[in-house]
């Protein structure tokens, strides 16, 4: 049967009809094939406007319909309604944007009505091809999966739980809070920052809808969002903490011992160590890729630990287990890295014991840290204290050209505890832009700078030693004279980095990388949390450097947008999916290589391409890629879109 | 060399962000060394400083126009000032200013005449002294009591008061510096035993409120007289409010255009902009224009700061030949002002830059007066 | 791990010698079923699948003649699975083309016994009819002269003038007859397990005249492809270039009929997605002014240059198969080069890379835009 | 227990806030006191540093909620009391006659077109560099895309008559246009507030020195985001009195990190918008020399740095000195700064100059806050609960913040801001409802 075709072309008030000849352009329209009728009106969206659709869809037996007005982004679900109503297939629509693409861009009336024609040609000749389509919706499990067991990730896992839902966090490491857990004070506010996550993690642990999976990490992700299938690598928690009395013994048996990494390599400590306050339970942990018996069954003459625990606490023979958890949306908090300062050798940070990173003199200064708070250099007070701005941020020789946006703040607030502790204390900051702006921020550093921290335009060329002292060389800018400042404590400002291991989830779960080398988000303004993969988001800095605010609103922006699938229970489909014509299908392979979205699998039985039509987006890139358009996407079939060409030529 | 981390505690300069918005605007910075900015700086910096080879020191003319701008607070035109006092205490004063300062101690001047002079202005006129009992004490001004060019400025004001039947008197030959630019110059020793002079003068007489014909007094006398006990005003306050009274009439029309230049002290300092305009748009006759950069934008005559007596590093064109050419622009056949320092800088500039015959500087105490 | 060493020639005849060797895989029951080329009737030499031994009499992989590329016949018979050995025996070109459906899973190699040939090219299928006519046997001529990897006298493909590979690059078992003296011995090498099912036991190791005299001839076809191909650079060069080029495309699709990697089962320029409505072509030529036709020559050649371009082997059997002469293999060769080249890939190199389409590398990337990390 | 939220102010973050509370099965009333949606976005031209067009991101998000089955739109509105009601509000809005019924008008415009007043209001949404009619939609995107008639403006309003004839009244053939429309009380009754009534620009009268309001080409940021839109008075054209600029001059900080203007914070966006501009400027006049006045770059978001790189390298000029004047010499601007770097005060000449101005708390902001109970920071924006853990609560239960009245934001931050928001909205009615089922709360019309 032939298609019969309406038309029917809209004047948006004037918007449209100001600048195209409607009349021109239905008598042209009522000419092209299949089109049965073309009318035009002052308001095709309003309720007579429809009218006039759905009666002749009535009257005239319509097959397919085409309306020519606006962006579909604004009045296609109108219309798809309409003719559904008079009992047409919703996707039997085409529009021509005969207003965005047409009269309000051009001012010329005869050629906006030439193109008005070409328009509605084209879309004439695409709609005859239209197909029906089913609206799908899938079910969804209610219940979420947080990777990262920072600020952000405990943040969005909360906030799930607390909607009703089960929330699963798994961590990677042995406990809860991630960076924060390093840190000493919050900035503007000086708060200690352990009291804060304390508290945070105290109602994580105590959450019946959270599930905390610590030395845990996630292996494989499958399925799709509202029925996502993952399975957790999950290290055996060795060390009983319902017996573990935190006494040590087993400690100071180990013979491994290392740098510890939660005081930033200012001391060390055994591959059996205890977990830091801020994490609830005072117990000890075993770092199974520090020990030698979990890796390689050696510890002469026996696993001494073992042996030493007076509680029997302490069990080395448990194995790793796999987990699977079946959830409805998955929020990365995967976090950052601090920079390398290695990678600016020209700072003197490893050649010289008293150039200390800011994230160490964190540790310095926290009453927990190696040195009870007292923030000293082999015991000695500092006096002449040096920070230098920007160390691997902005800039280009270490590949991060992006600002990492807390080290001016982080510098700030340290340079205030030196004073606090040494109002003697000479201070000096390094800087180029002072980037202090956030709520309070600017106030600070008001605040800072009356405290009698200066601060001197010019980063640091270099850092080195004279005598006994460090001597901190740099341009000061605002008198264009080299300087050279002493010293005898220099905390380098670090940035923060993606962490090494950024391409692993990215892979895992099928997520891009922006420039910066962070995760990418869907779209930079008005989607900071979503990602390209459905049912997926983003929480904190695994997606860009942020302070602990920013982490917490964006983990609770990331838990919104995870909120919306579970509450509904359902997701709507993409209904225009792409399919495959098995009998053309050479299951060469090629369009499974180019899905973005993992949608396409070959068929080891049919040898063919399968398609899943829930995690299909309808973008069309494997239609593009098969060399025989065995696979096509519906509403843009090469039969759809050859013909709109050919109505055009 | 200097301790200059004293001076910044002094003087707050920490909370300096080294934006340079003090430099941009000062005024003279262009044609000097001066730049307050750097001075900031330099305090900051704390490697000691030489006030030797500082000449630009003495270039500022304390308009204030660098702290008024200043985002975080600072006044950069006290710091100047208080180097200019190490540099007085030093002993090393430049030989310009030694003549004004002793005049000042000891004749109570920095014009280095008779004290016994100072009520010369006044010949004929009858004033009474304010110790016989007055509403209104009338400060005349080291400048308008002795210097011949202005000392029509004072007689203009009695005369006005006397129309407008305000109860007045002058503190005749008790009245003495102020002491506004001696601070300004650095002399804090002299500043002050001249305010605690002044004030026991000022108590003993009973005054209550006062008007003064110089801004540089009324700031000084408002804002930096502590615990001072009386009010004061500008007279072009005063009058502007009993022209509103309907307490001052004019009889006469002047059929001219008029300009106005605001002092810094009145206006940036004081933000007094409206009282002046209001008295000449009050005028008959007068078509009143404002320059382009005026009120808050004005920009300094280059009298204050004790530039009337010192020559300073800059002898390039004053500031005040830039004023009368951009009054001439609005095509004003006469420039206001309500200063003697802005008057006698402005005249001085009429006739240096050839003007005289199309611009004529009057202060609006001669305009009112001629008008009565 | 494979072995190496000679294969003995019982009395000169080398022909032989490969008969019996293949014999013996059958027999053995290394492979289930060979195919290899077999004289017919008319001197003409085509692909036969061999079940029964006996049936190898014929066989002659040697003469310097391909009609047709085996690659495409394997996928034939092998794809979705045979369930049986097949012995392929193959030159270098097929095995490459293999490889490449392989990566298309348009072949499944498992089933496959690659019996890999030295080749030094071949004729196009009638001068070999005319000259096997007339001299009758080829292969001897062919076989006297590979011994210095000699081929005057023998009139050879564009293809194979331009071939610089002339071993076969993989197999599981190779037999090599250039650079040797091959009426004495054939070098053989195969796969270790095969060999011990043969009872193959290695003599000697191949002489160094063979790799003296396959460098000489790899020199020597580079710089005929060279030639070619800035041959093909120059007359394609300016506007219409190409247009000239394909000025008497047929759009019979032989070329597309005859490549070895041209896998999919229906062109989508022989579907009614792309046939023109007269209206179309009336419209058309009514904005041109004069129509060429066929239409969409240039189109069909472009589209599958786009498709093969980094999977070309550069077997010619396109140019082979054109009914015009096109020069297709030179253009091929020219276009394939240099996008290979961006994408460091080889076709038929190896199994493991995947062909440019099918991989994305951030490198690629980087001149788009996207920064380094 | 109603589930439904309350959320006031209609920019992207009440926009965001509303779509993902009804994304999640929530109903939502959105108010706005403007006639529509779209807030300060909608005025931009570009977003920084990705220089997507400002509407064509804005517009779908609008009208996703115009379409949304949850979201209850209430324009031209204002929330002018909430009362507690147990653990919930009941709120009244005061819809303001719009003098048009929404349900007649079909946004043709032929009201516009006729008003006698046509082409005489200064434009706010142009920042005062168009006209417009006393009948009016903000934009063309306008959601909903319902006429106006302005109260202050339109003379029969203000004065009971307008000519002979309502000359609107007879244009409109839909016959939409009903001067008789009173104000309207309705009630709302939900179990969260969300307020995300924005910010307001820095008025640049505000820095005498800048001779903002002296010279017509001294502009604000938000004057030149205007010039630029495509949709803008001059079609997108960088002109002033029909000319094209060829010295431009962009000061930063006006009205920001200023104690003379009691601003003491840091606005947050002017450094990139500013940068954007810059970047705008060179590319709409290639020749143009462009100069840009800071004292500290605050490039700091995702891509920023990388943004700032890319303007200075299309040969943008910054130069560190904060802008001390602006006057007039010729028929150029004379823009005074010191250049710190070189420690000396220059002169710059310029045909523009752009004013980065700040974000300031509305006036409206102190309203809102004693309406719920908020409290203000130091600032005059809203104070959250806490200032590091908790940037989107208040002290008041069941009262979020989203956005920038809580603090200067870029679009990015007010998003995910606004989204958090959401969250404690959403959170809080799951835990309220003890039936999820949706269980709507009506408009209930108190007045008309």
């Amino acid at each position: 049967m032939r298609p019969r075709i309406g038309v029917y072309i809209c004047h948006c008030g004037l918007n449209i009809a100001n600048t195209v000849d409607v009349d021109a352009v239905g008598e042209f329209a009522r000419a092209l094939p299949n089109v049965i009728v073309a009318r035009h009106y002052t308001y095709m969206c309003s309720d007579p406007g429809q009218g006039l659709i759905t009666k002749d869809i009535g009257d005239l037996g319509l097959t397919h319909v085409v309306v020519a007005s606006c962006s579909p982004r604004m009045h296609e679900p109108t219309f798809r309604g309409a003719i559904q109503k008079a009992g047409l297939n919703p996707y039997c629509l085409e529009m021509a944007n005969i207003r965005e693409q047409c009269s309000w861009i051009h001012a010329d009336r005869a050629l906006a009505t030439a193109k008005a024609m070409d328009l509605v040609a084209s879309a004439v000749a695409k709609a005859g091809w239209l197909v029906p389509l089913q609206e799908r919706q899938v079910g969804v499990t209610q219940a979420a999966l947080i990777i990262g067991g920072g600020l952000a990730g405990l943040q969005a896992a909360l906030d799930i739980a607390n909607a009703g839902f089960q929330a699963f966090l798994v961590e990677k490491g042995a406990y809860l809070g991630g960076r924060a857990a390093q840190l000493n004070t919050t900035f503007p506010t000086l708060e200690r920052v352990s009291d804060l996550l304390t508290c945070l993690i105290q109602s994580i642990n105590d959450h019946p809808n959270i599930r905390v999976l610590t030395n845990a990490q996630v292996e494989k992700v499958d399925g799709f969002v509202g029925n996502f299938r993952v399975s957790v690598l999950e290290r055996p928690p060795r060390v009983d903490a319902g017996k573990c009395t935190a006494c040590g013994k087993c400690a100071d048996a180990c013979p491994v011992s290392l740098p510890d990494e939660f005081n930033a390599g200012l001391s060390s400590r055994h591959a059996i160590y205890p977990l830091p306050p801020s994490s609830e339970t005072r117990t000890f942990a075993i770092d199974d890729q520090a020990c030698t018996f979990v890796q390689d069954r050696i510890c002469q003459p026996e696993p001494r630990c073992v042996a030493v625990c007076p509680e029997n606490a302490i069990d080395l023979s448990l194995e790793e287990r796999t987990r699977e958890l079946a959830v409805g949306a998955i929020i990365v908090a995967t976090g950052a890295a601090t920079f390398d300062p290695r990678g600016k050798p020209e700072l003197g940070w490893g050649v010289y014991p008293n150039v200390i990173t800011s994230l160490q003199f964190e540790r310095l200064a926290d009453v927990n840290g190696p040195t009870g708070g007292r923030i000293e250099i082999d015991g000695k007070e500092p006096k002449e204290v040096v920070f230098i701005q920007c160390v691997g941020s902005r800039d280009q020789t270490t590949g991060n050209l992006y600002c990492s946006r807390i080290c001016c703040m982080v510098s700030a607030k340290q340079a205030h505890l030196i004073k606090e502790k040494y109002p003697d204390a000479r201070v000096t900051a390094f800087y180029a832009d002072v980037r202090t702006f956030g709520k309070g921020h600017e106030e600070f550093y008001d605040r800072v700078r009356k405290e009698g921290i200066r601060y001197r335009r010019g980063y640091v060329s270099e850092v080195y030693r004279r005598g006994d002292k460090i001597v901190v060389r740099a341009e000061d800018t605002l008198m264009q004279k080299p300087v050279e400042v002493t010293a005898d404590l220099v905390v380098l400002g670090i940035g923060q980095s993606p962490r090494p291991e950024t391409n692993e989830v990215a892979s895992l779960l099928g997520l891009t990388r922006s420039g910066d080398g962070f995760l990418a988000e869907s779209h930079p303004k008005l989607r900071p949390v979503d990602t390209m993969v459905d049912g997926v988001f983003l929480a904190g800095t695994c997606q860009g450097p942020k302070d602990i605010v920013d982490t917490l609103a964006q983990a609770r922006a990331a838990a919104s947008s995870a909120l919306a699938p579970l509450c509904r229970g359902q997701v709507k489909v993409e209904s225009a999916t792409s399919y495959v014509n098995e009998e053309l299908c050479a299951g060469c392979g090629l369009c499974a290589a180019t899905c973005a979205y993992g949608a396409l699998t070959l068929s080891e039985r049919t040898r063919r391409i399968k398609v899943n039509p829930v995690l299909c987006k309808g973008c069309g890139a494997c239609e593009a890629a098969c060399p025989s358009k065995a696979i096509q996407v519906m509403q843009s079939t090469p039969k759809q879109i050859l013909s709109q060409i050919a109505a055009l030529s | 060399m200097i301790d200059t981390e004293a001076l910044v505690e002094q003087f707050g300069l920490t909370a300096c962000i080294q934006c340079g918005k003090c430099t941009g605007g000062c005024p003279v910075s262009p044609k000097s060394a001066l730049n307050p900015r750097a001075l900031v700086y330099q305090m900051l910096r704390g490697e000691g400083f030489e006030l030797v080879s500082r000449e630009e020191l003495w270039d500022c003319t304390t308009c204030s126009t660098c702290g008024l701008r200043c985002p975080k607070g600072v006044k950069a035109v006290d710091l100047i000032i208080g180097l200019r006092g190490q540099w007085i205490e030093s002993g090393k004063i430049p030989t310009t200013l030694r003549a004004p300062l002793t005049a000042t101690l000891n004749q109570g001047n920095p014009l280095v005449l008779p004290r016994e002079d100072r009520s010369l202005w006044a010949d004929g006129l009858n004033v009474k002294n304010v110790a016989e009992g007055a509403d209104v004490a009338m400060f005349v001004c080291c400048e308008n009591a002795y210097d011949p060019r202005v000392q029509p400025m004072p007689r203009a004001l009695v005369n006005l008061l006397r129309a407008a039947q305000v109860d007045f008197g002058t503190l005749g030959l008790e009245e003495q510096c102020c002491g506004s630019e001696i601070r300004r110059l650095g002399e804090s020793g002299l500043y002050e035993y001249l305010r605690d002079d002044n004030l026991d003068k000022f108590r003993q007489a009973g005054i209550q409120k006062m008007v003064t014909t110089s801004p540089h007094c009324m700031n000084v006398f408002k804002n930096e007289y502590a615990g001072a006990g009386f009010t004061v005003e500008h007279y072009t306050q005063m009058l502007a409010r009993l022209i509103a009274e309907g307490k001052i009439k004019f009889s006469k029309r002047m059929e001219t255009v008029v300009t106005y230049q605001d002092p810094c002290f009145l206006g940036k300092q004081n933000g007094i902009y409206d009282e002046p305009r209001a008295v000449l748009k009050s005028i008959p006759g007068v078509k009143f224009v404002d320059m382009d950069r005026s009120r808050e934008r004005s920009v300094c005559c280059e009298g204050g700061g004790g530039r009337m007596w010192l020559e300073g590093t800059n002898n390039k064109v004053r500031l005040a030949n830039d004023r009368v050419a951009q009054a001439l622009e609005t095509g004003a056949k006469v420039l206001a002002t309500a200063c003697p320092f802005c008057f006698l800088t402005l005249s001085d500039a009429v006739i240096a830059t050839g003007h005289e015959n199309d611009l004529r500087v009057m202060d609006i105490l001669q305009i009112a007066n001629e008008a009565l | 791990m494979t072995l190496r060493g000679l294969w003995q020639v019982q009395g000169g005849d080398t022909l032989g010698a490969v008969r019996d060797l293949l014999q013996v895989l059958l027999e053995d029951k290394v492979v289930d079923a060979v195919l290899v080329p077999v004289k017919g009737s008319n001197h003409s030499v085509m692909p036969a699948l061999v079940k029964n031994p006996t049936r190898l009499t014929l066989a002659d992989p040697f003469a310097p003649v391909m009609a047709f590329n085996s690659a495409r016949l394997l996928s034939m018979v092998t794809r979705g699975g045979a369930g049986a050995k097949i012995g392929a025996v193959l030159r270098s070109c097929e095995i490459r083309a293999l490889v490449e459906l392989s990566k298309f899973n348009q072949v499944d190699l498992d089933d496959v016994v690659i019996i890999g040939m030295d080749c030094l090219g071949t004729l196009r299928v009638p001068d070999y009819l005319r000259t096997a006519e007339e001299r009758l046997d080829l292969t001897a001529d062919l076989l006297a002269g590979a011994k210095e990897g000699n081929t005057d006298g023998l009139d050879l493909r564009t293809a194979c003038r331009m071939c610089e590979v002339s071993t076969p690059p993989r197999a599981d078992v190779s037999i090599g007859f250039i650079g040797i003296d091959n009426a004495q011995s054939l070098l053989v090498e195969m796969r270790e397990d095969i060999a011990q099912e043969l009872q193959f036991a290695p003599e000697q190791s191949p002489s160094e005249r063979r790799a003296a005299v396959l460098a000489r001839l790899r020199a020597t076809r580079a710089a005929a492809r060279d030639a070619e191909i800035d041959q093909f650079r120059t007359c394609t060069r300016g506007q219409g270039g190409l247009a000239r080029y394909f000025a008497e495309c047929l759009e019979c699709t032989n070329c597309m009929n005859a490549c070895p990697i041209c896998y999919c089962k229906e062109c989508f320029f022989r579907t009614a997605n792309a046939e023109r409505t007269p209206r179309d072509l009336l419209r058309l030529a009514n904005r041109q002014g004069a129509l060429p036709m066929p239409v969409d020559a240039l189109l069909f050649q472009m589209t599958r240059l786009n498709h093969m371009a980094t999977s070309c082997v550069g077997c010619g059997m396109c140019e082979a198969a054109c009914p015009h002469d096109i020069p297709l293999t030179a253009m091929f060769r020219a276009v394939g080069a240099r996008v290979q080249k961006i994408f460091d890939y080889e076709p038929g190199r190896a199994l493991e890379e995947r062909p440019p389409f099918m991989e994305f590398k951030r490198e690629e990337l980087l001149e788009i835009g996207e920064p380094q990390h | 227990m109603p589930s439904s939220a309350l959320v006031i102010g209609g920019g992207i973050a009440g926009i965001q806030a509303a779509l993902d509370i009804a994304d999640a099965g929530f109903h939502v009333f959105l108010v706005e006191k403007e006639p529509s949606i779209g807030g300060r976005m909608s005025q931009l031209d570009k977003t920084f540093p990705t220089l997507d067009c400002s509407a064509c991101i804005l517009t779908p998000k609008m009208v996703d909620v115009s379409r949304h089955p949850d979201i209850e739109l209430l324009t031209y509105s204002e929330v002018i009391d909430v009362k507690r009601n147990g653990s919930s509000f009941r709120a009244i809005v005061r819809k303001k006659p719009r003098y048009v019924d929404i349900t007649k008008c079909t946004g043709c415009g032929s009201c516009a077109e006729a008003c006698r007043l046509r082409g005489r209001i200064a434009d706010t949404f142009n920042a005062g560099m168009g006209k417009r009619a006393a009948i009016y939609v903000p934009f063309p995107q306008a959601v909903p895309l319902k006429y106006t008639v302005d109260p202050t403006k339109c003379v029969f309003v203000t004065r009971g008559v307008c000519g002979k004839t309502q000359v609107c009244k007879e244009a409109c053939k839909a016959e939409a246009i009903d001067f008789s429309q009173k104000e309207e009380l309705v009630e709302v009754e939900a179990a969260a507030i969300v307020a995300a009534t924005g910010f307001d620009p820095f008025n640049a009268a505000l820095k005498p020195e800048l001779g903002y309001g002296v010279y017509p080409n001294v502009i604000t940021s938000l004057q030149f985001e205007r010039l630029s839109s495509a949709s803008g008075p001059t079609a997108g054209k960088i002109l002033l009195n029909g000319k094209e600029p060829e010295e431009i001059a962009f000061v930063q900080c006006v009205g920001s990190r200023d104690e003379t203007t009691g601003n003491l914070y840091c606005s947050r966006v002017c450094c990139m918008v500013t940068a954007k501009h810059a970047h705008l400027a060179k590319e709409k006049i290639h020749h143009a020399k462009v100069t840009v006045f800071y004292a500290d770059v605050r490039a700091f978001g995702k891509g920023f740095e990388e943004f700032y790189d890319r303007v200075r390298a299309e040969g943008v000029r910054y130069q560190r000195g904060y802008v001390s004047e602006i006057y007039q010499r010729g028929d150029k601007l004379v823009v005074r700064a010191e250049d710190t770097l070189i420690g000396k005060p220059t002169e710059t000449s310029a045909d523009m100059v752009v004013l980065g101005i700040g974000l300031v708390p509305r006036p409206e902001t102190n309203q809102v806050a004693g309406l719920l109970g908020l409290e203000n920071s130091s600032d005059g924006f809203l104070a959250e609960a806490h200032p590091k853990m908790r940037p989107v609560d208040t002290a008041v239960d069941g009262v979020y913040l989203a956005g920038c009245v809580q603090g200067p934001k870029d679009i990015p931050d007010t998003v995910a801001h606004a989204k958090a928001a959401a969250a404690a909205t959403i959170v809080r009615l799951r835990q309220q409802t003890t039936d999820h089922r949706l269980q709507r709360t009506d408009v209930r019309v108190l007045t008309t």
